[in-house]
Order: structure tokens, then C-alpha cells, then sequence
């Protein structure tokens, strides 16, 4: 290639942090890390972002929890984990020793909830920034979900962003599934958030035709996969036009290079991979290697010149 | 944290013998060193419908048998159930059509350090894996039995090689096709007392275990079973597997059922719990 | 099978009519009607939902006005068409007089627009409802699609009842794209809807790699086919728990006799099929009689008795 | 309002001979009497990846050659280049290998009443159905001369039996690899001088048919286009392949080209319109 003499720039960043790599796993799509390390190290990657932890423990949802759909699947875990604190005492550390970057994804009930775990991370040090799930129903509000709420939702960010500090990144994750997103980002971009992780799965259901009742046990689930790309493409690209300075972490459906590159010139500055975990075990490996490839054929000189460039026809 | 089977690798594998037998296909793998590591009770993930399909997961299948070396190198067997639309691309591919493979995934079954008496218990497509078994089990010594049951004759897998490691083979089919009528839990009880069985292995539907399990409690009797919940990755990082599982201390906790199963104590298994948590799981408050 | 002797009733009923099939077509997958009276007779169909007609001519959108997605497509067809007056002197009498029942399927810019769309579907005979397309940009109100506000939904939908007359059953349809689907469900059938149609396109997008710029001449599309499937089912689902009385019209990815027992189940009293026309022109007579030998093995003796079936358990 | 080639039918077409020709896969289809009903200029539209696919739309071929009897009843034959995934799933699909097809579609190339001289321009596989024009034109007593262009050699699909029915056949490649370096544009002009070319058909890539129809009508010449624009449906439903094109009154509308096309005549065609409406067409406000 031309620019096999020139260095290529890999790196994103988001709020004071860079990340080597703008590939990372999305959050609850990667286990502990410990599972994808038998594949690839995981210093391959940006960032893990872990699963989304809560304050306690939680069990999740009754199985049946996935079912595939055309394209994608449909999942309902329900945020199982064990809780922040043996959370921080077991995945973080053998995270960290593991040369992982690692981004903590967080989840509340409550508002109080989001404070609480933002204040559990403040001091742990290896940590490379926060991403902050409000796709999670708030039980204040009769369980509307906080990321359906612009009001609820500047209040998770305000409140995460006190009590973190002002060191640790914050990425505020949203949903889709909302009237308007781009009022949605602007609430949390004001709320103190130094990026955006764009998209969270698609609330959607399958029926069983035998059984003659929903496929999953919590009857509707998150639907993910290839078929939501052009949902995220969307959204990340009406955020980006709104917000060009706010970096994006971009995500639904990328399972190539191709893919990934979709998500970066809408405005994605990096790509985290979901779904494709589950079908290709070294998925994020070989997007990131097709990426890198596709931007050095087009002359790019790093991940960053290729952010939000079809903005510009 | 658990961690997925050490020796699980991702690689093509072509396909070297697809024959249909009975309701089945029984599929021949060259699969080079993972045939090496596939324990009894092992499975494998398997990519399905080909470049461009609509089918994003992959298809677990138990391991009917491995072979570390041979004409082709290493193989690996399974039987596979022309199912949905997955299982219907694979068992319609053709040989030196190529797959790509995840395994060995899981955790086997164990083998008891001292010669007993084995009943294993298979249930459809649930037989595979208990043959490879009790090869192990009648190297080691044991005494196996073994009683296959399926709702008819054609959904029976016992091929003769595999009759050969077995003392006695029982059959039953609930329309009465081939062997006794019934279900294998009606035969159980005068198996296990005839034979002096003193561990049961099994394999099949759910509900089938869950029969079982309760046949073995009653008994006092060991049952490492091989649970069947639909995975997603197979690898332990969608949690999507998992099922109510009693651990060292007691707790009830969703587990991972690819990674800390499929093979499980029968006795640590919350059964029918499918459709909702069991009240005192850690973490519940529903 | 068991019902062979057994008249299995394929009616479905919208206000006041009854449709022979379950079957329709979708507003703006099937042409004319002509074009597809080339494969089977009309008369197969419950009824052809007309493409969304409007009150003056509209050329569309530039091409390119498709793009091919994971299991979906995007379009950005921009409602091309003849307006009512032409639409009314030669598509209309051509479908009736062909054996084909209408309903004509309306999309305004204003309130007024649809009022006068409304009034003059008033007094054709041989048409058997409409369905009233919120999906369109509201002019008066910065653009902001009619859909999504409820209120402007509500108004769209008292002003078609008011012009149009008490017998025309009126079914709306409406937009996955909001935070809230029961809520305006809620609103549109105080306002007088005799039925909806659940659901219409997501709003994605696609970028060309090579180009560096969006796939559609119009950046945006909507998104249909199977991967909107499980969207349609969740929508049609928390729809028809709220209001079990209300007929829905159910659609998005139906390609297949189960597919469209999928949408029955979750409470879909009759299902149209869009994209699937496209890949396969005969699809509706395919599905059709696929869809009534599944509920006949299932031993239901009608259509009406197997919708929201997946609600009991 | 338009219809569909009247002849259209859906039908299930076994493959009978796939070769690779420079860039190209040459295709073969027992399709039955469809083949009877196949005009210069139409095309079929195949379903493609095969169930549980991803690809829910066909793709659209124009027809190189159809004969209507033969060792396989009706023959379709196509020129397909493996672009993107349909069109790779397509040219990898082997003899005996079954696709669903439905066509013949869309308009077929216009044929002088009176013998003319007639010049056909062809880009890349847009030199397919020309062969079979050149054929019916040669039948009626017209002189057929013939350019083909593509980037590169292998990209000229010009098979010998093709060239028997045309006068002459200019070939150019834009970088030189065989016949003139250049555009076939640049060829066209003393080519039209040279053999007295009345009417020109074409196919190929859109910029190209937009010279093509500059020169054309800046010589006054008739000009009949096969153009190509992604289509959903192919058959007049979803509204997604229309070009801005006169109507008899003059009027702009924008047309669909798998019904009033592909083939249309260059002098009505508003070129230069992707991603844009012209001003002044019908309905547009913007
Ligand atoms: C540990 C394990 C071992 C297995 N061993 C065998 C075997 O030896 N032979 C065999 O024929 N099949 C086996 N299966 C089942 C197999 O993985 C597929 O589920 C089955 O072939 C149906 O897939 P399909 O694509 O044909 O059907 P579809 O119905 O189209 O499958 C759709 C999706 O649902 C999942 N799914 C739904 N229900 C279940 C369930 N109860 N269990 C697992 N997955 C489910 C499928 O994996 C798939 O992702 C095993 C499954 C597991 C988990
Ligand atoms: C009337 C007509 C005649 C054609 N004749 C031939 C032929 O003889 N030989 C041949 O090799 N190809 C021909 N094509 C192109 C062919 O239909 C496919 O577009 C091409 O093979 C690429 O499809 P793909 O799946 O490989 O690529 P992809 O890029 O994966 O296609 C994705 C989608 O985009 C559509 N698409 C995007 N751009 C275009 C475009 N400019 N034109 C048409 N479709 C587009 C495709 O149809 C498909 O739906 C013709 C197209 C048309 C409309
Ligand atoms: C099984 C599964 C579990 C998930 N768990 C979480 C989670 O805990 N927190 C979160 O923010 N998103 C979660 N997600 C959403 C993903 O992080 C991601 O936003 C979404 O799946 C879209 O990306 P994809 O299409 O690449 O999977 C989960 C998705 C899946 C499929
Ligand atoms: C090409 C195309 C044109 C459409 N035009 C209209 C329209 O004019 N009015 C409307 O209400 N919906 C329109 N729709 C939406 C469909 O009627 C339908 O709601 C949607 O496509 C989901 O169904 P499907 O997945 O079966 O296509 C259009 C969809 C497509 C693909
Ligand atoms: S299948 Fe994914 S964790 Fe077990
Ligand atoms: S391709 Fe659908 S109308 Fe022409």
C-alpha cells in the first residue's frame, strides 16, 4: 500500500483518555474478559467494556433469555452480575494484571444507585472511564426506562459526574428507542458527559408459534445484531451533526470492518462489537485488522480523519 | 470466574462423511488437534448457513465421538437433528464442504476413580455423547447399561459399534416402535435395581432430566447429566445458558451451562425452572 | 387434517367491514395493483392497501432511493404519486373494477390536507376504509413527524372521522419511532380510530464505504423487511394488551405463514406484507395459505380466534 | 399506469453451464418458455444466497442470449460480474444448482422498421444484450457496427459467436490493455462518420450513457438506452429504480425503469440526475 512507510494513528479518545485501538467489546457481550482471553489477548483491544454492573448482586431473567431473530437476536439477561463490590475485588484486578483497558459499565435502579457506584469507582485506580447504561427502568418513575426520559437522564449524568470526579471519562449509553435522541444527547452532553455510546439494543419480541406465547421468559428482549446497523448508523450520525465535538462510541450490528467503518463516517470515533462476539469468537480481531486496512486503502492517515466524513457531501 | 474449556480452538473443518441414520444425519469432521482434547460430554459450536446468512449464532452440538488420529487426522462425530433452519444447512451440506467450528467446549463427564456400576440414559439425539462415555467407563472398569428412549424408533441412535462398549441396551418409544412402550423413567427403577447401578449419566430434553434426577434423588444416587439450554455463544460471555445451580456452599445461582456445564450434578440442579427464577437465587428480588 | 370437514373462517373485520383474507398488501409495496395482478387475482387479497396518495402530485425523492440492509431494506421513496384527483379518476375504479377491496391509505402535510383528503374519499363507493399514514412530516410544526407528537396524531385522526363520515372504517398507522407507542395508540383511538396499522418504517440509514456519504440520495430511509420483524411483534404486542377491543392491522418482515402467525399471536387481526412483495411476487398467495394450514393444525376454526393468543400464558 | 412485461412468470431455473469468461461468469438457465418470450433489451430479476438468507432482494441481469429450444427445452443465458455478495453467491452456484428467477422483464430495444445503420455501444457486461440486438438488427438487413469499453481487457465480454452478427467491433480500454486506450466515447464520433450510423443502442454504466447521448443528440442521432438503476422489485411495485424522463407532453416524471425500462430513449432521459430532482419535474417542490 502507499502508505506502508507512513504510520498509521489507530487511537481514539475519549474525554483525557486515549485508547490504542478503537475497537473494544461492548458492554455484557464480553463476559469477565477472562473467557475472550483464551482467543485473542486482550490487549488487542481499546478498551473491555465490562458488563453492566449493578450496587447488588442480581440473578437476571428466567430462561429462555435469547432467541435468534432474522439477522439478530433478541436477549433478555436482566443485568446479572454479582454485585459492585466483588465485582471490584475479582473482574477489575485480573482485568488490569491482564493488560486490559478497561471501561466499567454501570447500571441503576435509582438515581442514588448510579451516585453510589460512580462514588465505589472514584478511587479505583487502572480504570480508563465509565460508561453510564440508563437503559435501565427507574423504579422512581414507574419503571420508565431513565434513557426514555431526558430529565431522568441529565439527572443519572449530573449525579455520576459528581460523584466520579472529574478524571474518569464519562459515556453515557442511549437507547434507541426514543422519539428523539438528539435531545436525548443533549441533555446528558450538557449533564457533564464526555461521550456517547450510541446504540443499546432495540426493545422487540418473538412468539413462539407452537407454544403460542413469547420466545423469551421476560416475553420482550433487547434485539441486537446486524439487523439494527442501519438503526445505529442513524442515530450516530443525526448525534454527530448535532454535537460534532462529542465523541462517540459507536455499536449495533458491526461485524466487519465494513461494518465498523459504516458506524466511523456517520461519527462513531470508536466501535465497540456486540453481537459478532457470539458468533465469531476472534471477531474483534479480525475487524480490527479489516478496519485498518480499508482506512490505509482509502488514504486515511489514522481512525480519527475518518470520523463523521459523510457528513461532508 | 469460570473459565471455558482450555483447549478450545476455532477453526475450518471439512466435512468428510454426512449419512443420514434414522431421524438423524451422523456427520464425519477432519478436525486436525481438536479431536485430541474432546472429552465425553464436550460440545462444539458450529457457524451455520454460510456467508450471508441471516443466522448470526452459532448451533451447539455434543461430540458422538473423536478420533486423534486417522486418515483424515483428527476427526470429530456428531448426530445432528435436521431441526430449524440451522440444523437443516448443516446436515444438507455435502462432503469437502467446509465448516467453522468452535471446540471442545464444556465440561465432560466425570469418570468415577473406582470401577462401579454405570446406567446411562439417553433421550433422541441425547444418546451421542454416552457412547464416547461408556468406552471411557468400560476401559475404567465399569459395569454400563444403557437405555435410549425417543417418542419413535427412527429418533433411537444406537449404532452397533456402539452397542459393542455397552453390557446391556434397553429401548423404549412412547408409541411402542421399537422396544418397550413407554418413557426410559417407567424402565429406570427396575434397571437401576437389576443392574445394581450405582450412577446414572444422562442425556436429553430437559424434562427428561429432570425425571431422572428425580428417580436418582429418591435413590440416593450420583446423576451427572448434560443440560441442553439454547446458547448463544457457547463460550461463556453472553449469559444467555444459564440455569439455577446449587454451588459448593449451597447458594442458588445462575449458571452458565457452557461453561459450567453442559454437564452438571444432577443434584445441584434447580429443576423446572424454565420461565422463572427459583425463589432465594442470589440476586433475585422478584 | 382434522378440520377437513370444518369451514375454517379467514375473515378479519375493521369497523364496520368484514375482509375475506387476512391477507393484505402494504401501503406502497404493491404499485397500482396492476402491476402484481400480473402473478395472482386481487380478489386473493383482503384487501390492497393503496400507496400513500396525497393531495397534490409528488415526485419523490432523488435515487438512489434504496439500499439493501441485513435481512431489510432501506427506502426513501418521498411518497411519489399522482395526488387524489388522478388517483381517485383512474387507480380506484381500476382495482374495483378488477375485484380488488380498497382501502386507500392518505398522507397530508397539515391537518388540513388530510381533512380534504378525507373528504373526498367522502362519497366513492366501492372502497372499504382508510388508512390514515401519520408518518409524514408535519410542515406547520418545525417538520416534526406527525406520529410522533401525540397530540398532532390526535388531531390528523379527529379531522379524517369529521370529513370522511361515520362509515369508512378509519385505521391509523402508526410509527415505531417513539418513546411511547401505547400512549399515542391511546390518543388516535379516542380520536375516533376504528383500527391501527402497526407497524411502518424505522427510520436508519446506510453509508457507502467507497463514496464516503450516505447510500440514499434522501440520507434517511425507512427500514423494513425481517429484521424489523421482532419490533412489529413487541409494538403490535404492548398495543393490543392495552386495547384489546381495537383491530390491529399488523406488518413489518412478514415473509412466511409463520411470520405472520407471529403477528396474529401477539394481537394482529390481519397482517399486510410489504418488502416481501419485492423478493417474491407471488408471496401473499404463498403466505396466505401457508398462515391458514398452520392455524388449521393448530386447530383454531378461524383467524379471529388465534389473535393475542400469546397474551394468555 | 404501467404494467409488467406481459409475459412475466416466476419460476425455478436449473443451471446448466457456469464459466468463467475474463471478468465474467457466463451463465446458462434451462428456463423453460420464458426463453420464448425474451426480447433484446430485457432483463430477469434471481433471488439470491438461497434460504436463510440475508439478501431479501433480486438482483437484476440483463439477458445475453435466450433460445427457446434446445437439448434443455428454453435456455436463458447472462453475463454476470461478481460484484458484491448476490452477485458472488450467484456466479459460485454450480450445474444442477437451482435459482428462482422471474422475468422476462421490462422494455426490450426498439428495431427500425426500415433497414438502418445501426452502432451499439456497450460498457463492461452492458455489451450483453447487445449481441442479441446485433442478431434481430443484422435478420432485419441493418448494417451493425459495434464498440465495446471497459477499464480493462478482461472486463470486454465479447464472445466470437457474439461478434458474427456486427459489421465491425471497436474495443477500447481505459488503460490501454486491448484495442484503442481511451472511452468509448472518444471513438464514437468518427465511428458514427465512418460507418453512417443512424441509431445508436447502448448499455452500460449511467456517465457513460450520458455521453453517449450527448454526442447522439448533438448529431441529431436516435439514441435507445438500456439503463440501470438499483431496483428493489423489478416489477413496478416499490418505486425505487425511476429516472426523470418526458412523457409525450414533454412533461418531466420520474420513471420506473424496470417497467418503462431499461430501455428508453435517450433523447427523453434527464441525465445527470442522481441524487437530485430536475427542476420542473412533476410533483417536485423542492
Ligand atoms: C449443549 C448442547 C448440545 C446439543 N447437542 C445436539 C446434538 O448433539 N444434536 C442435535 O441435533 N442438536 C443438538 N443441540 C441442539 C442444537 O444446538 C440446535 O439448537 C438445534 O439443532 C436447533 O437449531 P436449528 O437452527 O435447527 O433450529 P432453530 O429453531 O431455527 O434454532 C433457533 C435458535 O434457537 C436456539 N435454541 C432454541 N431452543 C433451544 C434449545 N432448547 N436448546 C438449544 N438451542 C436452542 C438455537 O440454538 C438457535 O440459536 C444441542 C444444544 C446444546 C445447547
Ligand atoms: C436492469 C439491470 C440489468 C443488470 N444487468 C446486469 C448484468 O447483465 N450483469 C451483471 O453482472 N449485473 C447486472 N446488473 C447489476 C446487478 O443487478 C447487481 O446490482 C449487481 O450484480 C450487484 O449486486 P451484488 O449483490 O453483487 O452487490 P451488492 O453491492 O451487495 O448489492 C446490494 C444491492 O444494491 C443494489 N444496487 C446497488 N447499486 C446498484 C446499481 N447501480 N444498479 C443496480 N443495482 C444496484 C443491488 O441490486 C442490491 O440490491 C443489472 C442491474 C439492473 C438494474
Ligand atoms: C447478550 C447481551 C447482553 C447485553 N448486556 C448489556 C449490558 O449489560 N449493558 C449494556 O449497556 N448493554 C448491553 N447489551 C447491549 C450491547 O452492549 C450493544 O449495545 C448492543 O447489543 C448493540 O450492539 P451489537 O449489535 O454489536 O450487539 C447487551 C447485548 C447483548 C446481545
Ligand atoms: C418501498 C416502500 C414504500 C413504502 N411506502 C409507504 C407508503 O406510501 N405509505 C405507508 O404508510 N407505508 C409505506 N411503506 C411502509 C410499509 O407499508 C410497511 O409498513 C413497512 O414496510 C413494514 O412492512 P414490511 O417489512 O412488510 O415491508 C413503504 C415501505 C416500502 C419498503
Ligand atoms: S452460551 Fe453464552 S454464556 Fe453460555
Ligand atoms: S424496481 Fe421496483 S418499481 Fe422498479
Amino acid at each position: 500500500m502507499d502508505n506502508q512507510f507512513q504510520a498509521f494513528d489507530p487511537r481514539c479518545k475519549f474525554g483525557s483518555k486515549f485508547f490504542p485501538s478503537p475497537i473494544f467489546t461492548a458492554s455484557g457481550c464480553a463476559g469477565s474478559g477472562k473467557e475472550l482471553s483464551q482467543f485473542f489477548d486482550l490487549d488487542e483491544l481499546g478498551a473491555v467494556v465490562t458488563k453492566s454492573i449493578s450496587v447488588k448482586p442480581r440473578s437476571g431473567r428466567a430462561t429462555p433469555r435469547m432467541a435468534e431473530t432474522p439477522s439478530g437476536m433478541l436477549n433478555s439477561i436482566g443485568l446479572q452480575g454479582p454485585g459492585i463490590d466483588q465485582f471490584l475485588a475479582e473482574d477489575i484486578p485480573w482485568l488490569i494484571s491482564n493488560n486490559a483497558r478497561v471501561i466499567v459499565s454501570i447500571s441503576g435502579e435509582t438515581i442514588d444507585e448510579y451516585a453510589s457506584l460512580a462514588r465505589k469507582l472514584r478511587g479505583v485506580s487502572g480504570i480508563s472511564g465509565i460508561e453510564v447504561n440508563i437503559s435501565c427502568p427507574n423504579v422512581e418513575n414507574r419503571g420508565m426506562v431513565f434513557a426514555c426520559d431526558p430529565v431522568a437522564s441529565k439527572s443519572v449524568v449530573e449525579s455520576v459526574r459528581r460523584n466520579v470526579g472529574g478524571e474518569l471519562p464519562i459515556i453515557v449509553k442511549l437507547s434507541p428507542d426514543v422519539t428523539d435522541i438528539v435531545s436525548i444527547a443533549g441533555e446528558v452532553i450538557n449533564a457533564g458527559a464526555d461521550g456517547l455510546a450510541l446504540i443499546n439494543t432495540l426493545l422487540g419480541m418473538a412468539i413462539d408459534i407452537d407454544a403460542m406465547r413469547p420466545k423469551l421468559a421476560g416475553k420482550t428482549g433487547g434485539l441486537s445484531g446486524p439487523a439494527i446497523r442501519p438503526v445505529a448508523v442513524r442515530a450516530i450520525y443525526q448525534v454527530h451533526a448535532a454535537f460534532r465535538n462529542i465523541p462517540i462510541l459507536g455499536m449495533g450490528g458491526v461485524a466487519s470492518g465494513r461494518d465498523a467503518l459504516e458506524l466511523i463516517m456517520a461519527g462513531a470515533s470508536a466501535i465497540s462489537i456486540g453481537t459478532a462476539n457470539f458468533g465469531d469468537p476472534t471477531s474483534v480481531v479480525r475487524i480490527k485488522k479489516e478496519l485498518v486496512d480499508l482506512l490505509k486503502e482509502r488514504k486515511f492517515s489514522s481512525v480519527a480523519a475518518a470520523v463523521g466524513v459523510a457528513h461532508e457531501k | 470466574m469460570s473459565l471455558i474449556n482450555k483447549r478450545a480452538e476455532q477453526r475450518n473443518a471439512e466435512i468428510i462423511s454426512n449419512k443420514k441414520v434414522g431421524a438423524y444425519h451422523h456427520m464425519v469432521f477432519a478436525a486436525g488437534d481438536m479431536a485430541a482434547y474432546c472429552r465425553p460430554g464436550n460440545f462444539v459450536a458450529i457457524s451455520v448457513g454460510g456467508t450471508g446468512s441471516s443466522m448470526i449464532l452459532r448451533r451447539a452440538f455434543a461430540i458422538y465421538r473423536a478420533s486423534d488420529r486417522g486418515q483424515y487426522g483428527g476427526t470429530i462425530e456428531l448426530v445432528v437433528a435436521p431441526h430449524g433452519q440451522g440444523s437443516r444447512w448443516l446436515t444438507s451440506l455435502e462432503i469437502h464442504d467446509v465448516v467453522n467450528i468452535v471446540g471442545p467446549l464444556g465440561t465432560s463427564f466425570g469418570i468415577p476413580t473406582e470401577p462401579a456400576a454405570a446406567l446411562l440414559v439417553g433421550g433422541g439425539y441425547g444418546s451421542a455423547p454416552l457412547f464416547g462415555l461408556a468406552e471411557v467407563l468400560k476401559e475404567r472398569g465399569c459395569r454400563v447399561d444403557m437405555v435410549l428412549g425417543a417418542s419413535s424408533a427412527g429418533k433411537i441412535y444406537a449404532p452397533l459399534e456402539g452397542k459393542r462398549s455397552v453390557n446391556s441396551l434397553t429401548i423404549t418409544t412412547e408409541d411402542g416402535g421399537a422396544g418397550i412402550k413407554g418413557r426410559v423413567t417407567q424402565v429406570l427403577p427396575g434397571l437401576i435395581d437389576k443392574h445394581g447401578s450405582e450412577i446414572i449419566y444422562s442425556c436429553g430434553p430437559m424434562g427428561m432430566l429432570a425425571a431422572i434426577n428425580e428417580i436418582s434423588s429418591s435413590l440416593g444416587l450420583l446423576h451427572q447429566c448434560a443440560v441442553e439450554e439454547a446458547m448463544a455463544c457457547g463460550i461463556g460471555i453472553c449469559m444467555t445458558c444459564v440455569i439455577p445451580v446449587k454451588d459448593s456452599s449451597g447458594v442458588i445461582k445462575m449458571t452458565r451451562s457452557c461453561i459450567d456445564g453442559p454437564v452438571m450434578d444432577g443434584a445441584k440442579v434447580i429443576w423446572d425452572s424454565s420461565r422463572k427464577v427459583p425463589q432465594g437465587t442470589w440476586g433475585f428480588n422478584g
